[in-house]
């Protein structure tokens, strides 16, 4: 039998990607360039049983998508910039408290309200270092309205199987802009769900890592009784001050995502084989350095993109691999020079590496990139 | 006789955090009754609190108990509730982590009557942060940031609550034990949102710079401006000045619950 | 890049441009199994005066998803026209509503006009069907899919009770199309 | 009417004396930093004391 | 006979970005005429507003005028008044913007009744955002992430004014155009934080979704369920379902208004 | 006459340095460990006509703040992470109004609420990418109570020079210890106020690049009448979505910061001429590594400190040419590693680059540091 | 009464016809998109046109 | 670093401790001259159970500014005994108060004892002056500081009216201390 298909616009398959992976629960606050991602949700979540609540701000959408998720439901808020920006807090207290939930940010222009229907990438560095104090994170930057859908539920795979928040950031353009879509069948894609604690109710500790560098989370509700805080605690879940178990914790809850890089990183590759210079880019700019690739090609520059679908682990082993292989290395992102710190520090100064961006609402087309590569070659 | 606490809370968590003579303890002991007489299922039951010396209560319950950010608890509370219904929420905290950082999440709780209680532990001061002055601090008070005399009025918590749109609105003191335990109760049997503002007291950063010789003086000052609602509408308005009018003050059984509202979002969803 | 079709629809919020580019897009990728991307660009925040949708239609997979240059461009409104009808190919062509257009845009086009408007108001007799004969025309002219494809894209995308309404003023515009062609 | 056994916690005390100012018949009295029971006898099981400690300390039991 | 509306416009700014018949228009030609009334001096006068439709009102005007992030216009306006209490301050913004996510900047603002003039224009939907409900949508109706009819109670936006502490509450709705500028005018004289809830319309976002065939219907309707609070008070309680009280709904001159209250502060850090 | 010298905690000097430069607004929200800030201003401010308002929060705080600028008054607020998090909308705004303001960070342990009475130097990295859109940021770190009250009123002059918010980062240790301060007598250290417009009211435009790099900004209440908004804008103020306003702005906002970076950076090198190693640490961990330079020393191990009083802009020429001076550079600093990504990011794979930090409320000693040093060599 | 000059700002006017449903003496009338002003004479000078214009786009002047 | 001297005050918080640090430290820094810094641990938040100052004097700059080995202690209670008295140096200073400190630390010092609290409860009548007996005491027995300094430094912290009594009660501890040196 066919596959459904549709078209459908970034968020809407966003939206559809959560249902796909098990969403129960959506708390957010509408903003531009997001809000269909929310408006889709409040259709299909009670469809299936699900909850969806508009709270009165940023902050209380994030709060209540924790609260949710600690009771066992898949939980998610869409919102771009400035949502993020007032999120911050939150989001360090479900690190700290390893509670799973996604986080979509439709990237829009500009810092504080700047340019809301204008697309921006200038929120990719916030993404790993927005919230105060020391912590790890997952962010996932697919580019076309398959690949949202498809990145989506893998959000949710990895909230759950590391107990973290994850984000997945997708500037307005791929929001938009409408593509068909095949919707997988159920069990076509893997969705993977927390697991569940084996020990009882008497003997459960929510952070004891002798279950591992990921311990299992129980739900509220389900008959497990137990702590939760934000602020350092040991490994039943009560605040301590006392430093060898602080440390202990603070450092498993970073060490959890370094040593499970690979499970964790994505991303594609096309004509890097031989090429001399490789465009390094992420969502819908690398749909522009693609196209730019090809030209170039036909041009007979020998060309490459690097296109990673998780920026945050950083890619730092085969993005050196590549600094080593190439001339120059430019890094093409709708902003005014952000991952292209992480490209020049991971490649040591073993090729050039130049930044190709732009912040006026205007996506980067291939005709600049082009012209950054020309440029440097 | 001797009342039988001990099981409802964790073992080894007494003595607890907070300094000699806090009423936060003499309120916890009258939610542990009330949560008793209500026969609540542990395992069923969420405490939630934001950050403060009030809102470290939680911790010391044996029950799924949640320790969120500063003035976050009725927004966390609203997705736990959602997410599963069958859980009786519980929000405890203080008056700055309530109705100052708090506010907004307090409010629109209230505005939309999801059916948890809120117990406010209302000492008009930020105590864990060392005594300055909240927006229960009354006027002209003493505390670390004011050091000429508070200029803030103050909010009525109670009535801030009644008008956002609580359906049960209640107050009592430190100083009235029995009370808190009765009024919890009620709190937690509506349907709704409830709110308990209970008046108790901070010795350590309130009661020293504002010339009270001991907790206990603040205890019988609470004894002293408690007036029971009812009594009080016999009363002149004169004869009210300063005083604290207790007991229940505002109940709608009218006004629809929020997570049954959703259930007819969620019917019509499954029907069309 | 050779196989790139472009179109653009413009005119004023609310004419219906941007659905007449989802139905078009729908046609080719759902029905005709291209690949094609539609796009619309936006006022402050949500909302705003003059309104494009663009779709862009390819064999291969679609790279650049916004106009490079256009093949083909509709304009309903004055004000659409002058800021919209750019970047259109040499030789490109420019469908303009014959009533609302007064001046044309600069440029080296194969220029249409239809009072498309009016068409949906006397002919039609309901002007929100404007952009479905728009819709029509422009594949008529085009030909960038099928007569089939479009009707049926637009016949999907109505409750039933307008199906009827909807099916004239695609064959409308279709039609009209076609004779200015000849 | 016979007085009650009143069991202080001592590890839980912090010595506030509510209880001791709040006691009706001045049955406890406090020794700097803990309360004690001298007249255990007079106690007429009002329970203010264990009703008002903060502290979970003190509890009165039946005898 | 005409009004010189154009004096208080910034030159080339008009047409305004608002939708055909959206009623922040009517509202703003209100406030022009309380300004006028008040004499303002516009270089010591701050139009405050948040992010909205409504809250691109100040950009037009010919004043000191603070277009600051979603929600916070209260916050900025007090530290503008603060800082400098010789401007006039009025904060102009829309219903989301003033009491979902402003809301505890809003009630803050109202607690220290300090002296701002806060007009809240109502059109009970998120506009700008493209007609998502705000926590003024009335319970049932349709917006576009209520597809199956909006579960939440609405926030009196007036009642919560009053429970927080204002001193000078009023309503009226943009039907009303001349009442507009009388209670924003009244306000602007008030010392203290004045609020004034004009209910208008979006036809856009809400007016389409929620059946009225156009914006002339939803301002017939405003028309029609207008009820001064006057009349009011003497009608029974069935006859107001439904209906909207306007003009004054209240008015205290004893509570002190903040920057005055600081006043004293200074004194005494000075006098000492 | 003999100068005036107190013992005063680091959060005390920092209120008598915003007194000193002139501060007349502060807004805030109460937070260990940073509340002496607060309680000290709310004592001295009306002292000198000031104003010290508390607010709800922190965002209403950091929009208080702002607001009291738009009037002319030099404005500061004071907080911690959680704080700093919460403010991270309203930072960027202040930094696309251009509108000068002073934010003090007194470092706490952990993320979310973490370790409130527990030192950490974990925010900073924060401090340059905590907000959305891209930006331009000052960062300041001091390391004395002397150095603190000095650094706040270099703080406030940045911010009216510069037109934009300034951070101040000390941690707990810094801003809660004890050490004698010698006051300056008015006008020892220069004050610098905001230019004021030459144009008339008419054709004053606050935003206007042919006046400079950085426009004067006219005070609201003086005479001038103009449009302040968080939307990318246009050099007269009014909101833009024209492509070439909007990137000419943001463009001039980063501009002002890259092409001043020698006026902005200050650091302190102690041994360093014939170093081998070179410790890299700020704040309190600068002093334990101060320490350790001369117990190494002492032990004939050519050690030395490399201390920033400015982490952002990042202090990059000098740190790059003492990476292709040295053998190692050891980054103390009390977090999981932060600033480390900046200073392997320009060493170029000169030198090896080590990080030393610990993250559990304890001081980074010398010991560790004598000991990491070891180990490299 | 004599009528009045009613001015139309036709860059202003956006066509939301709440001036014409709401004169009391129908002097004004829809062309589409823009008012006209087919009976001035028979306008009373009772302002609300100009009042509930929401974009500054009618006025009513003495003649 | 050879010139360092670490001085730490431990007690039950109210205890006045911090104070007696802050008075110490102003003797050295801001009277003698000296370097000085003064630092003090917390509990949860703002707050809690036994607590600590600490007071490091050098004549040259001190950099690392928490102690690293303690050179004298001061322990008003069993529990600041069993948390605080750790990490003082072989042969260092600890002094005791007699009544509130049963058991001894484990340890290697110079172990000294005073009744302190006693002392300021009954020969000065106040008990909230410990803090300053036991300053007193500290002082005479490690000599960081003169004895003139210390009581300077002393009365510039007190108002006028306490200024009396807090001499008594410094003299009192320094001379008492002294006689156990003898
Ligand atoms: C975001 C944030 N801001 C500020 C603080 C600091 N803080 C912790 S508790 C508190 C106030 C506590 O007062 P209250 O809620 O009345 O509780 P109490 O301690 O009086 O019982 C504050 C301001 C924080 N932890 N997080
Ligand atoms: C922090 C933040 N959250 C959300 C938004 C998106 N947003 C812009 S305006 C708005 C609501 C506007 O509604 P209202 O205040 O009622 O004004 P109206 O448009 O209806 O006049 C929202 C949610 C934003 N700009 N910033
Ligand atoms: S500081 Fe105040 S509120 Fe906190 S525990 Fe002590 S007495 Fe209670
Ligand atoms: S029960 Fe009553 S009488 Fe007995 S000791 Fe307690 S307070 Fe006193
Ligand atoms: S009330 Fe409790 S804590 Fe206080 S003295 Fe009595 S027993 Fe001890
Ligand atoms: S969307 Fe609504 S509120 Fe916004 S301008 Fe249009 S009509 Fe007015
Ligand atoms: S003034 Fe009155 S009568 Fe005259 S045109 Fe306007 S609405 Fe009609
Ligand atoms: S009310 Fe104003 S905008 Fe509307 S039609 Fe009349 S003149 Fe035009
Ligand atoms: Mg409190
Ligand atoms: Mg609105």
């Amino acid at each position: 039998m066919a596959k459904k298909v549709a078209l459908l616009q970034g968020n809407e398959a966003c939206a559809m990607g959560a249902v796909y992976a098990g969403a129960k629960f959506f708390g957010g606050y509408p903003i531009t360039p997001s809000t269909e991602v929310a408006e889709v949700l409040s259709i299909e979540l009670p469809k299936v049983g699900g909850k969806f609540i508009q709270m009165e701000d940023e902050i209380g959408a994030m709060a209540a998508v924790i609260g949710a998720s600690l009771t066992g439901a898949k939980s998610i808020t869409a919102t771009s910039g400035p949502g993020v920006s007032l999120k911050q807090e939150l989001i360090g207290y479900a690190c700290i408290a390893e509670t799973p939930c996604v986080i979509i940010n439709v990237m829009r222009g500009g810092p504080s309200t700047g340019m809301p229907t204008g697309p921006g990438q200038s929120d990719v560095m916030q993404a790993m270092w927005g919230t105060h104090g020391d912590h790890a994170a997952i962010a996932l930057v697919p580019n076309s309205c398959q690949e949202i859908f498809e990145e989506t539920v893998r959000a949710f795979n990895l909230a759950e199987k590391y107990r973290m928040p994850v984000q997945v950031l997708f500037d307005e353009i791929v929001g938009h802009m409408r593509e068909r879509i095949v919707f997988p069948e159920p069990g076509e894609i893997e969705v993977i769900d927390r697991e569940a604690p084996t020990d009882g109710p008497d003997s459960y500790k929510p952070y004891d890592a002798t279950k591992g560098q990921i311990p299992p989370l129980a739900s509220f509700g389900s008959g497990y009784k137990f702590h939760v805080t934000g602020l350092n605690k040991a490994d039943d879940g009560f605040p301590t001050t006392k430093a060898s178990l602080v440390e202990a914790e603070e450092r498993r809850q970073v060490a959890k995502i370094k040593d499970n890089v690979d499970d964790i990183l994505k991303n594609e590759e096309y004509m890097t084989e031989d090429a001399e210079v490789i465009i390094w880019a992420y969502g819908s700019t690398s749909r522009s350095a693609r196209y730019a690739v090809n030209e170039l090609r036909e041009q007979g520059i020998k060309a490459g993109l690097f296109r990673p679908l998780t920026i945050w682990p950083f890619p730092e082993k085969r993005t050196a691999e590549l600094a080593k292989q190439c001339k120059a290395i430019v890094v093409a992102e709708m902003n005014l020079g952000q991952m292209v710190y992480e490209v020049d520090r991971v490649s040591r100064g073993e090729c050039v590496v130049v930044h190709e961006g732009r912040v006026d609402g205007e996506p980067v087309n291939p005709g600049q990139i082009i012209g950054k590569v020309k440029e440097v070659l | 006789m001797a009342y039988d606490y001990e099981k409802s809370i964790r073992p080894g968590k007494l003595p607890h955090i907070w300094c000699p003579g806090c009423g936060h303890g003499i309120a916890m002991k009258g939610l542990i009754r009330a949560m008793d007489t209500c026969e609540l299922d542990r395992t069923k039951t969420a405490l939630v609190s934001g950050i403060g010396c009030a809102s470290r209560l939680p911790g010391y319950m044996d029950a799924c108990t949640l320790h969120t950010a500063h003035g976050r608890a009725a927004a966390f509370a609203t997705g736990v509730k959602m997410a599963n219904p069958e859980m009786t929420v519980i929000c405890v905290g203080g008056d700055g982590d309530g109705v100052a950082i708090g506010g907004n999440h307090f409010i629109h709780a209230c505005r939309r009557n999801i059916d948890m209680t809120y117990v406010v532990l209302n000492n008009y001061i930020y105590g864990m942060t060392g005594g300055q002055f909240s927006p229960s601090t009354p006027t002209g008070a003493k505390a670390s940031t004011t050091p000429y005399g508070n200029p803030d009025p103050i909010f009525d918590i109670s009535k801030l609550a009644i008008g956002s749109g609580a359906t049960f609105v209640a107050r009592t003191t430190a100083a009235h034990p029995r009370e808190i335990d009765k009024l919890i109760t009620q709190g937690i049997q509506h349907k709704g949102m409830a709110v308990i503002e209970v008046l108790d007291d901070c010795p350590t950063t309130y009661g020293r710079r504002n010339k009270f010789r001991s907790v206990v003086d603040m205890m019988k000052e609470l004894k002293k401006n408690a007036v029971p609602a009812k009594a009080a509408a016999k009363l002149p308005a004169e004869k009210l000045e300063g005083k604290i009018l207790t007991g229940v003050l505002f109940h709608d059984t009218e006004k629809p619950e929020y997570c049954e509202m959703y259930d007819e979002v969620i019917k019509k969803a499954q029907g069309a | 890049m050779a196989e790139r079709y472009e179109i653009r629809f413009s005119g004023a919020g609310g004419q219906g441009l941007i659905t007449a580019g989802i139905i078009l897009a729908e046609a080719a990728s759902i029905i005709e199994g291209k690949s094609a991307v539609q796009s619309q660009s936006y006022g402050p925040e949500a909302r705003g005066g003059a309104s494009k949708s663009e779709v862009i239609i390819a064999d291969g997979p679609i790279d650049y998803p916004k106009a490079t240059i256009v093949d083909a461009c509709l304009a309903m409104t004055q004000e659409a026209a002058d800021k919209y009808a750019v970047g259109i190919k040499d030789g490109g062509i420019l469908l303009l509503d014959d009533d609302y257009v007064k001046r044309n845009p600069e440029g080296n086009f194969q220029l249409y006009r239809l009072p498309i408007m009016r068409m949906a108001k006397t002919d039609i007799g309901r002007e929100i069907v404007a952009n479905v004969v728009a819709l029509g025309a422009m594949i008529g002219i085009t030909g960038v899919v099928s007569k089939e494809a479009g009707e049926e894209a637009v016949l999907r995308k109505v409750p039933e009770a307008f199906k009827e309404l909807n099916k004239k003023a695609f064959n409308l515009g279709y039609e009209k199309s076609k004779e200015l062609l000849n | 009417m016979s007085g009650a056994r009143i069991e202080v916690i001592e590890r839980n005390c912090k010595g506030c004396s509510i209880c001791a100012e709040f006691c009706p018949k001045d049955v406890l009295e406090m020794d700097v930093f803990l309360v004690t029971v001298p007249r255990p006898e007079d106690c007429i099981k009002c329970m203010q004391c264990e009703l008002l400690c903060p502290d979970f300390a003190i509890k009165v039991h039946d005898e």
